[in-house]
């Protein structure tokens, strides 16, 4: 329904017009140069000229199949094995590189299962996109939860009455004002597999039972160790923007509670997380769209490594734009990433509308 | 008050204390890490790096590295110059932002809402991916100076500045902020005859201490941590910020003493800022806080 | 200067429709008060007036010309909300001179404005607080105090009084009466208060599930309500309603009777009767008296007694079950279980249809 | 007097910084056709605030840079060929010389080299042979060499490669290794292909050594952190350190009895790394010959042994080194003119070096992460493909 | 069970004191009601017994026991809240049953509940709106049947009533009498209304200025207030103070007379007087009746008239220019400046020291 009294058509246009004109000019604009760009093989330097080549890039990027290789067989028709006992299978370029199936050429393996004499390659033109988009939706899939949670239970903490707490609330917040680039570097020195901080401490709390690990080498590590130091980085942030919403909350319906008999977690759970819906979806959005930017710190810390374990999208798209040069191949990489941050939002969206 | 009472009152309040603290150590050491390594030769201070020695104030202590570190660059020319661009940048995008996010709650007006969605979106767009693109538009827009006409906003100041005033999620952040708002006192000073805009200035802006200073930090943050843009439109040394300047230590051997220190030295503002605004932001909820 | 009309004004909450056509004259410096039961939309109509709902339907008219999408700022109107609606972030100064400081007025014309209406309000001493550090009734004041260092030239008051002391209320009513004569503005007035409806009010409205039940002066609505529902509305202690048989009835007069008690005759006002006929007598608690038993029309058992100073209040269980509320303006004590006998005079009694 | 500006890539580096500012207040000072004004950038960020700046249209009129990078600004049309005839630098390494399309688009002040840190105690203790330029050690005496400080137990490890330094370092560094397998990055004479090259029997003997090096915990991997790299061989805690020359005059300081061995012969010679930053022109320069006047002044010898004095960097020149404390003959790094001159190769000489670098880079840190040596050759090699494709092959068009 | 005590209970803001020593006994099932002008403390002291507030000095038992320190929860209180406190992401039912809901009462016992409260709240028809759909009588009905649905010990109400219209209030009223007889808890209840404090009470408790004036039972302090401000504020319209001399005295009567009033002989219930003095004599205006001109002891003029229909408020000027309010329980048609003669019982006027 129209609101004919709220209406204002000159007065809103005018007001909200200053910031829609920068947006447009400075983020819609360039955002559909770059989609412009990754329908052609744009190059970031090239004397070339610019073609259009299509969905080519995103082809290229997104082109994934299934093959099967047969485990080798002796001359008796008996299947190879090595010393495990497991068979043993040709290698992947048979395939790859057989001028028979031209159309795996330039494909490279993701990953695979065995079933019996069979394996089943996974392969794909780009298997480091495909590793990064994995890494990107686990890294944000667990930063979010994990973050949010953990800035709620630091805002509550801070947000009690006590002598001094806004000491604790500068320190909290302390690491958000240290650049990203900063902290990463001072983590790589933590993380140090050999005589690193984590390590030896970890040592010295176990007494010695600890066994040292490389965080940062080690491919089932290291994202981990990129998540966990994101969250400590970014978590007063979000633990502030907590605060904030729960000062809103009227002391009056606090005190309605308390005087209904309400405990701590009811009063949480019936007073305050309600009250901080608003906050919430805030916090989720923020978070989930600063995840899905990650790049300092993989930039500062893995380059993506080891083993591509900490491969992101961005990173990626960087790393090809301009480590590669190949800005359609880099913009391509944010389309795609902005299609997929759109539907999650839509969805965080729907699932938190007002009902 | 019965003294068994009181006991365990200072017992709960131990307790409370002690988990505060143990938190703060999580979040301080690395920061202490950085702080003392500022004061210690490279080499001490990289074998430093495996004990806890890394954040004591031990070995042969100096002020050598901040020395050197202004030798090495202009710090305070960077500083001055992340500052400015910051400041500028926040107190703009404040003033735009809020505007608009006032615009899309109170007002209601032809395209709001597809308007609305479609700022929100852009904040998915990470920086990275529309640097190329934003650069070739920049060097060709037009500005009129005091010197006249002229294209292109290559290093500049400007070209640092205006890209970032606006984006979505300032304005998102405004827009959730002014919802919750008390639809009450808008009707209020509507029936007393204030316009649209003094109901912002004097009304809204008012109520909205906890957005501004949230809004204010993030932009900040964002701002001063700027890097890859002034790195590609900035070309000249004397409009460059501090991110920037941080390469200046990453020689073939980084000097890390010098390093840390510059660290520090960056840090410095930004802390002061929240200090600022966390005492703004504090005085804001108590004067707006409501009693039943 | 400002005549206020409204026609067939609706308004409605999605399918819920709250303002069911409402018409309504105030003219240009009427003190027109909205009264009605907890819920029938008195609040509503005010913000219509006001610009702050939008009209689903029908026009309103402000000094004759046609308002209904005009904004609030350029309708000239102050108002009290029932909520207060004062500003957090602004002591109780600045609240008060809120109104002047958005049309510029001057430092010295503020502070007097705001002395004068402190003064009025009783409230000097509280001029620097913080709405957070006031009581219930002292930030309905500063309300108050907003609307009025203004000079609209129409006031709306919804509920202003409702969290004062009565001495205080007392006084407030008699303010508002004397700046109403004063300013000679236009004010709609809302209130559950009987007596600041009966005194202030030039015109009554008695609003019901959004419409209006009757409108006129106090005193015509008092001794000639338009239906059952204004007659029990007005008045505290509420009229009775005894149910009754019509024996006769004629265009001035019906005889009426009722199980132990004799025929009386009472007024029909312009209603129509036919004996035989179920009607209800309404009897105000006011109009009973004590009596003799053998004068007495009703008699009736003590079901409580509340007394209140200066009246006493008492609940009847009459012999064939129904209940009779009796107010005799004196402290008077009686016993719970204690027999009374009461007699009326029929002329002041009201005569209704059943199903009014 | 026509202005002409210059960028450069040595901000922040104090030393470095006061040498191209003397030059340039010399130049100026030596004639008043042109001024030269100064930019310096940090070095990490140079190529790509160069790139930015010839998007935008924004070049100067002399720039330097790094040696590999050179065919690819040439092909995208930043830089002009040097007008200056090419005698004029005969005496120069072959590694400072910048050639594209048979032109000389770059010239350097100085090379780079790179060489097998090592301490005499050590080498005496674990008996092992001095290798020389003429000798060096073959495969297996280094990898003896490595084996036999591995169960010395002294160490932490045998060696340290800096994988801690993940950018230009490893093809800088790593590719002569490969090369020196017999492999490469590239097809060097058509420059159309990496297949059979970089996924090729010999390039599959590189990896294959390559990953057994981390394997065997023989050296530190991707992951080392920088402090251990910088400090681990002067604290004792690797034998060897396969290091540059600009870290030789620091690690003298620190370690009396350090000496500076030839690259090992894997099979097809020793090699080592050529060509580092180089002065060029770009195409965009409206005074070209003041911008070579300039360079043939910064290239006197009197500099050349001025930089070199100061970052321990190899004079372009023989008669400069003799001018250096470090290389005139029996100075300390003296060794490193002797590499470079003998086993300096350049890094392949083509457009799409840009990508294949970074291409190399990814598969030699995967391989050391334990990677299927032939699959991520085959990937690399389908990479540096379909890259040259993408280009229409680098052909000027 | 629960019976209260308040022993020299003090408050503070900063240096600004707002409750001042207060001393009250309040029994197990005892209904009592605190009265004062807006901003005397009401609502601090109610917020206090609640532990909602730092108690600054003195102790607060309940039961016997120091609760001083006992956190709201544990105390055993419902409270409506002044400004409701309803939780507005809730439902009207969701709201209602929150006490139940937190101590895990099953589902069947919250929705009998609920219906039970709505049904007394008239308000069924509400049960699945938002609080910000509702007016602002509805949304205090809620903040009544939060409080009801719950068995407390002690129910705390702070003006649960001030947004209803007469006829609802006097229901709600009834219904809170009643629910006090069935669950016999301790009640303490503040209003501004005097019906709610004179019917309901079993001792009303008068506060000014963080103070207590006077405590005891409705007519106690109707009929004997214990100082001129009781008096004042207890009964409306409110009573009038004539300045006197007193021309003789002793304990029980003095003689006392005015300009143009013949000297009377009234109670002096306790108070000593000495001839000479300057005493205030205090009339009710219902005490006040009309008469004949030689009968009449007070002179006046009209000057203004307030009809509330069962009820006549008139204003006079008497001779010396000072203003009398009597009120006439008929409705009566004065003319303004019409000459009226008025005459009242000596023995029930009150005389007081003028300094009290
Ligand atoms: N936070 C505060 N700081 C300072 N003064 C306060 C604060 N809260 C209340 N007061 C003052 O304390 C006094 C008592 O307030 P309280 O709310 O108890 O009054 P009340 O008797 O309930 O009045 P009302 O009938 O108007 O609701 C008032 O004068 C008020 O201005
Ligand atoms: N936003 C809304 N959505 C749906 N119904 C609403 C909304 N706001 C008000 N109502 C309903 O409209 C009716 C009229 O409300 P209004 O506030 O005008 O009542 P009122 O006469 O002022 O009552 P009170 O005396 O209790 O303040 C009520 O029944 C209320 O429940
Ligand atoms: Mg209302
Ligand atoms: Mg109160």
């Amino acid at each position: 329904m129209r609101s004919s009294l709220t209406s204002a058509n000159r007065a809103g246009w005018a007001f909200a017009l200053p910031g829609i004109v920068l947006i447009l000019a400075f983020i819609i604009t360039p955002f559909f140069l770059g989609v412009g760009f990754s329908l052609t093989n744009q190059r970031l330097i090239s004397p070339n000229a610019t073609r259009f080549v299509g969905l080519e890039n995103y082809r290229e990027m997104l082109n994934i199949a299934v093959v099967d290789l047969q485990a080798k067989t002796d001359s008796a028709g008996k299947t190879v094995t090595d010393a495990d006992g497991q068979a043993e299978f040709p290698r992947l370029r048979s395939i790859t590189r057989n001028p028979d199936t031209p159309q795996y050429h330039g494909m490279q393996e993701w990953f695979r299962w065995v079933s019996g004499d069979t394996a089943h390659v996974v392969i794909a033109s780009d298997v480091v996109f495909w590793k990064a988009l994995l890494n990107t939706c686990i890294f944000v899939l667990m930063v979010a939860p994990i973050q949010a949670a953990i800035a709620l239970g630091l805002a509550l903490l801070i947000n009690q009455k006590l002598r001094g707490i806004t000491i604790f609330r500068t320190i909290y917040f302390m690491p958000v004002v240290v650049s990203i680039v900063v902290v990463s570097l001072l983590w790589r020195f933590i993380y140090s597999g050999q005589n690193g901080l984590l390590n030896n401490m970890l040592s010295f709390l176990s007494f010695a039972h600890f066994q040292p690990v490389d965080w940062l080498g080690n491919p089932h590590t290291a994202l981990g160790a990129i998540i966990t130091m994101s969250i400590w980085q970014a978590v007063g942030f979000h633990m502030v923007i907590w605060l904030s919403g729960l000062q809103t909350i009227p002391p009056t319906l606090y005190e309605a509670a308390a005087i209904e008999g309400s405990s701590k977690w009811q009063t949480f759970r019936y007073v305050t997380w309600p009250g901080l819906r608003h906050t919430a979806v805030l916090v989720l959005i923020v978070i989930t769209m600063q995840a899905f930017a990650i790049f300092a710190q993989i930039d500062v810390m893995t380059k993506g490594g080891p083993l591509d374990s900490t491969q992101t999208l961005v990173f990626q798209a960087v790393q090809r734009g301009y480590g590669m040069q190949n800005i359609a191949g880099g913009s391509a990489i944010s389309v795609i990433l902005f299609l997929i941050v759109l539907v999650i939002s839509m969805i965080q969206r729907w699932l938190t509308r007002e009902r | 008050m019965s003294v068994i009472g009181s006991d365990n009152r200072n017992l709960r309040l131990g307790v409370r204390y002690l988990v505060l603290i143990l938190i703060a150590l999580i979040f301080v050491l690395p920061l202490l890490f950085m702080v003392m390594s500022s004061f210690k030769p490279s080499d001490e201070l990289l074998r430093d790096t495996s004990s806890l020695r890394a954040f004591l104030p031990v070995g042969q202590l100096s002020l050598d590295n901040y020395t050197g570190a202004f030798e090495r660059a202009p710090v305070g020319l960077f500083v001055f110059n992340s500052i400015f661009v910051t400041g500028t940048t926040v107190l703009l995008s404040l003033v735009i932002c809020s505007l608009a996010g006032f615009s899309f709650v109170f007002l209601q007006w032809r395209g709001r809402d597809v308007m609305l969605s479609i700022i929100l979106a852009t904040f998915i767009v990470p920086f990275e991916t529309i640097a190329i693109p934003l650069l070739l538009e920049v060097s060709k827009l037009p500005w009129l100076g005091l010197d006249g006409l002229s294209w292109g906003w290559l290093d500049s100041y400007r070209v640092q500045i205006i890209p970032w005033i606006a984006d979505g999620l300032t304005i998102f952040l405004f827009v959730q902020y002014f919802k919750g708002l008390p639809g009450e006192l808008i009707e209020a000073a509507r029936v007393e005859g204030a316009s649209w805009f003094q109901i912002y200035r004097r009304v809204v802006i008012p109520l909205s201490g906890p957005v501004i200073a949230t809004a204010a930090i993030l932009k900040f943050l964002i701002m001063y941590n700027q890097y890859l843009w002034p790195l590609i439109v900035v070309q000249q040394e004397q409009y460059r910020p501090v991110m920037v300047g941080l390469q200046y230590f990453f020689q073939l051997n980084p000097a890390w003493g010098e390093i840390m220190a510059y660290l520090t030295l960056i840090t410095v503002p930004v802390l002061a800022f929240y200090l600022v605004l966390q005492k703004a932001f504090i005085a804001s909820i108590a004067s707006t806080g409501v009693k039943g | 200067m400002a005549d206020i009309k409204l026609r067939g004004l609706r308004k409605s909450y999605g399918a819920h429709e709250v303002i069911r056509g409402v018409d309504i004259d105030i003219a240009d410096g009427e003190f027109c008060v909205f009264v009605g039961p907890s819920g029938c939309g008195k609040s509503t109509l005010l913000r219509m007036i006001a610009g702050l709902e939008d009209i689903s339907g029908g026009t309103l008219e402000i000094d004759g010309e046609r308002v209904n999408d005009v904004q609030p700022r350029e309708r000239g109107v102050a108002m009290v909300f029932q909520s207060y609606a004062i500003f957090p972030h602004m002591s109780v100064r600045e609240n008060m001179a809120f109104g002047l400081t958005i049309s510029g007025a001057s430092k010295a014309e503020k502070a007097e404005k705001v002395q004068r209406a402190a003064e009025i309000l009783q409230m000097e001493h509280l001029l620097d607080r913080r709405p957070s550090q006031l009581s219930g009734g002292q930030r309905q004041r500063v309300a108050i105090g907003r609307a009025i260092t203004r000079n609209p030239s129409v006031f709306l008051f919804d509920e202003p009084l409702s969290n004062l002391d009565a001495a205080l209320r007392m006084d407030m009513r008699m303010q508002i009466g004397k700046l109403h004569k004063q300013l000679g503005a236009t004010m709609i007035y809302v209130t559950h208060d009987q007596v600041e409806a009966m005194t202030l009010a030039d015109k009554i409205v008695v609003l019901r599930d959004g419409l209006v039940m009757q409108s006129g002066s106090p005193m015509e609505l008092y001794h000639n309500p338009a239906n059952r529902f204004v007659a029990g509305f007005l008045g505290a202690p509420s009229m009775n309603f005894l149910e009754v048989e019509v024996l006769e009835a004629d265009s001035e007069n019906a005889k009426v009777a009722r199980h132990s008690m004799d025929p009386i005759v009472v007024p029909v006002r312009g209603r129509k009767f036919a004996p035989g006929d179920t009607a209800l007598l309404g009897l105000r608690p006011q109009y009973v008296t004590p009596s003799t038993p053998d004068e007495g029309v009703l008699h009736g058992q003590v079901s409580l007694v509340e007394r209140l100073g200066s009246e006493t209040v008492v609940d009847l269980a009459m012999e064939d079950g129904t209940s009779l509320i009796a107010a005799f303006s004196e402290d008077k004590q009686f016993e719970r279980g204690e027999r009374i006998d009461l007699a009326f005079d029929p002329a002041r009694t009201h005569l209704f249809h059943p199903d009014e | 007097t026509t202005d002409l500006t210059m960028w450069y890539h040595g901000a922040g580096n104090k030393v470095e910084s006061k040498i191209v500012n003397q030059i340039i207040d010399d130049f100026n000072k030596s004639q008043s056709d042109y001024k030269v004004a100064l930019q310096s950038f940090p070095q990490n960020s140079y190529n790509d605030s160069v790139t930015a700046a010839a998007l935008a249209g924004n070049l100067p009129d002399i720039l330097d840079m790094d040696g590999p990078i050179m065919p690819n600004w040439t092909w995208s049309g930043y830089l002009q060929p040097l007008p200056i005839p090419e005698d004029h630098f005969k005496d120069f390494l072959p590694g400072t010389k910048g050639v594209y399309d048979g032109k000389l688009y770059s010239i350097g002040l100085w090379d780079a080299a790179v060489a097998l840190y090592a301490r005499k105690s050590t080498m005496k203790e674990l008996g092992l042979r001095t290798p020389t330029l003429d000798k060096p050690w073959t495969k297996d005496e280094f990898m003896s060499a490595l084996e036999a400080a591995k169960k010395s137990g002294k160490f932490d490890y045998a060696i340290d490669l800096g994988m801690s330094d993940k950018g230009e370092w490893y093809p800088y560094a790593f590719l002569p290794f490969l090369q020196s397998f017999g492999g490469g990055l590239v097809n060097r004479e058509t420059y159309d292909t990496a297949e059979g090259v970089l996924n090729g029997d010999a390039a599959i003997a590189w990896g294959n050594w390559w990953q057994s090096l981390f394997a065997d915990k023989l050296a530190p991997g991707t992951s080392q952190d920088p402090a251990a790299h910088e400090t681990g061989f002067i604290d004792g805690k690797y034998a060897f350190s396969w290091n540059g020359n600009w870290n030789a005059v620091k690690t003298m300081d620190k370690v009396d009895d350090v000496e500076f061995l030839p690259a090992p012969d894997f099979g097809n010679g020793s090699k080592i790394g050529g060509a580092s930053w180089q002065f060029g022109i770009s195409a965009s320069s409206t005074a070209p010959e003041g911008a070579a006047e300039f360079i043939k002044f910064a290239t006197q010898d009197k500099y050349l042994a001025e930089f070199s004095d100061a970052l321990g960097l190899i004079p372009a020149t023989k008669s400069a080194a003799q001018m250096t404390k470090n290389y005139k003959t029996g100075g300390p790094l003296a060794v490193f003119y002797g590499l470079s001159e003998a086993q300096a190769e350049k890094r392949p000489v083509t457009p799409g070096y840009v990508v294949d670098s970074k291409v190399f880079q990814k598969a030699a840190a995967d391989i050391a992460d334990g990677a299927d040596v032939i699959d991520t050759l085959d990937s690399a090699t389908d990479q540096i493909n379909a890259d040259i494709k993408r280009n229409d092959g680098y052909k000027k068009n």
